[in-house]
């Protein structure tokens, strides 16, 4: 069987492939349950900085036409908690989580990750614009911040989308 | 994002070369004359818009059902290879003259960084499929945007004295830092 | 090549053809993940990782491979080896993981993995193959770490590190005070403008380094000729002087 | 169970990218274009080993 034949070419293509089929589901029956533990851990820990110590259900089926949300979650009596991605300034987007009760005020806000240019953008995220958010109820408008407007009507995009939801419910 | 804001992201917010770095490779080899650059752009565009779409349909209708979303990269890597030689012995066969301002970047293309992450981006986008053929296409655009541009700055270039360490690319990517500067411009645009 | 020429210094294995500054190779990657050290070291480790694996594994696999489809199966072995090492990152560094993104992906394309299989591991046996897969890991690693070691501390003014595996800070450094980080360097426009400096310095030092070896040789190439003349004319006195003696005798 | 798929798909897209390989190399430049080479200076970075090989694939 002399190297340049299909029948060898053939053979070292099965072998190749075997090895690497086998190799990369093997190796991935071992990291995938990490990974996905580590991002349970991790989302359920963002939850509990909303809610601590509540109860935590996703909820899968939700229509969000303006494709913002990337999760729901209802926590036993306390209100549901709305997970958005939203593009602000720059390319990398806002995650945020934000808590409606079940009365309607707001139960919580809190940013994951962002990447606002630093000075005007970040000063969205700052503690006294966060509270003014945490004090809102549905219904009422989002405060904007001056100087901050791509950031602060990204947000405010978010958090219609959320409370849409909340009252589609 | 509807599909005109996705077109306008790719194309000019997040340049893929200016604020991806993606396809660097191709975009200072190529870009010394304005022809050579049209050239190697479309056969971008055509390379990118195919991959993109074949890939898109792969990942969801083999690999998700089988739940092998880890064999993505290889499956990607692979389909690109064999869409640019499908693609450059279809050339070959049909149009010589297309052939002679096109099929020679071909083989160029398997190793563009470019096209492997967009077609890994839409995944991760989670696009449907008209968004990642709008995806795709905007994003090859944006690269055959700057490598024209960047050819025409490139002639002047030549010309032009400088110190001997900085010729080639080395002044190449100080231009590459100017037009980072211009492109910033568009941020927050989408 | 003469055998000096071979063994080359380690600097020059560094600085003369380094692969990132010298050669443009993988320089996708080189200006994207280098905003901070621990990024820019995560990176280097796993380029490093991927080059000696499959530079090993190519080595095995070179003889039996036939010419014609030796590029599919290096490939092949290549993307499972970065998939691998992408999932075992994910799994055990999340924080890194997250901070390089789509790029550990794209080693796959990066032309320093492919191009040092297909030009040395293919015709070297494991052992030499595995060295020089962990000197280019090596140059690699360092072109990136001088990229990012500058752009962290020009763009942020502190310089830290982070143990990946438990994200804790192992130091942290604030070089320049409070308001004088300049945040232009870890955009887009600061990578490229650093990348072009170091670029310009690696050309200026093969120039001077060329010059030098040029200088070298031309002055050896006079002394030669010197010689061939000095002895040309030692011969000329040798054959006068042996006829004036024919012509007395 | 699950590995038997990921062998198949990466054999059969591998088989695909060979049986493209070998067909484009057999499959004839179009006459005028033999040794047409990309005018372009660092054509040998853009594609690094690959591109080498293939231009000596195509001229022995």
């Amino acid at each position: 069987m002399n190297r340049e034949s299909t029948l060898y070419k053939v053979v070292v293509l099965g072998v190749v492939s075997a090895v690497c089929g086998v190799l990369l589901s093997w190796i991935n029956g071992i990291t995938a349950p990490i990974i996905k533990a580590a991002a349970e851990a991790k989302e359920k820990a963002n939850l509990e900085m909303i809610y601590p110590g509540a109860e935590f259900t996703a909820v899968e089926t939700y229509d969000d036409p303006s494709g913002k949300i990337t999760g729901v979650y209802t926590a036993e009596g306390k209100g549901m908690v709305y997970k958005a991605h939203v593009i602000g300034y720059s390319s990398n987007g806002i995650d945020f989580l934000v808590a409606i009760n079940d009365d309607g005020t707001f139960g919580g806000f809190q940013v994951l990750s962002q990447s606002e240019t630093n000075g005007f953008g970040s000063r969205c995220f700052e503690e006294d614009h966060m509270n003014k958010i945490r004090a809102m109820s549905v219904g009422d408008d989002v405060p904007l911040l001056s100087g901050a407007t791509i950031t602060s009507t990204a947000l405010k995009g978010g958090i219609e989308a959320a409370e849409a939801l909340f009252a589609g419910e | 994002m509807n599909l005109f804001s996705i077109f306008i992201a790719s194309l000019l917010v997040n340049n893929v070369i200016l604020s991806k770095f993606l396809g660097m490779c191709p975009f200072l080899g190529v870009s010394t004359k304005l022809s050579s650059a049209i050239g190697m752009g479309v056969a971008v565009i055509f390379v990118i818009l195919g991959a993109s779409v074949v890939s898109w349909v792969l990942y969801y209708y083999a690999l998700v059902p089988l739940g092998l979303e880890y064999m993505e990269l290889i499956c990607f890597i692979l389909l690109i290879a064999s869409f640019v030689q499908f693609v450059e012995m279809f050339v070959k066969k049909t149009s010589p003259a297309l052939y002679k301002s096109l099929g020679i970047y071909l083989p160029l293309i398997t190793t563009n960084c470019a096209v492997l992450f967009v077609a890994m981006d839409n995944i991760t986008q989670k696009y449907n499929l008209i968004e990642t053929a709008v995806n795709s296409v905007a994003v090859a655009g944006g690269f055959m945007l700057m490598l024209v541009i960047f050819a025409t700055i490139r002639e002047r270039l030549e010309g032009s004295d400088m110190p001997k360490a900085w010729k080639g690319n080395p002044i190449a990517f100080v231009v590459a830092a100017i037009m980072a500067i211009a492109f910033s411009a568009f941020a927050g645009l989408v | 090549m003469s055998e000096e020429k071979k063994k080359k210094s380690l600097i020059d294995q560094l600085i003369y053809d380094n692969p990132v500054f010298g050669l443009y190779l993988g320089i996708c990657s080189c200006l994207a993940v280098t905003t901070t050290i621990t990024n820019a070291l995560g990176m280097g480790l796993a380029v490093i990782v991927v080059l000696v694996l499959s530079n090993i594994l190519v080595s095995l696999v070179a003889p039996f491979t036939p010419d014609e489809i030796h590029i599919p199966v290096y490939i092949v072995i290549i993307a499972s080896l970065v998939t691998i090492v992408g999932m075992v990152m994910q799994a055990y560094m999340p924080s890194l993981y997250d901070a390089l993104g789509a790029f550990i992906d794209l080693i796959v394309v990066n032309c320093i993995i492919l191009g040092r299989a297909e030009a040395f591991a293919s015709k070297n046996g494991v052992a030499a193959s595995a060295r020089d897969g962990f000197m280019m890991g090596l140059a690699y690693t360092l072109s990136v770490f001088m990229m990012g070691f500058i752009r962290q501390i020009l763009g942020t003014g502190v310089l830290a590190l982070k143990n990946p595996l438990t994200d804790t800070t192992l130091f942290s450094l604030r070089l320049l005070p409070n308001g004088f980080d300049i945040p232009i360097f870890t955009t887009p426009t600061g990578a490229f403008l650093v990348f072009a400096v170091l670029a310009a310095l690696v050309t200026f030092y093969k120039n001077t380094k060329d010059a030098k070896a040029a200088a070298a040789e031309k002055a050896r190439k006079a002394a030669e000729a010197k010689e061939k003349a000095a002895k040309a004319a030692a011969a000329k006195a040798a054959a006068a002087a042996k006829q004036a003696a024919a012509k007395e005798a | 169970m699950k590995f038997l798929y990921a062998i198949l798909i990466a054999g059969s897209l591998l088989a695909l990218n060979i049986f493209l390989l070998i067909a484009n190399k057999n499959t004839p430049v179009p006459e005028g274009c033999e040794n047409l080479v990309p005018d372009c200076k660092g054509c040998a970075i853009t594609s690094c080993a690959i591109r080498n090989s293939y231009t000596k694939g195509d001229t022995n």
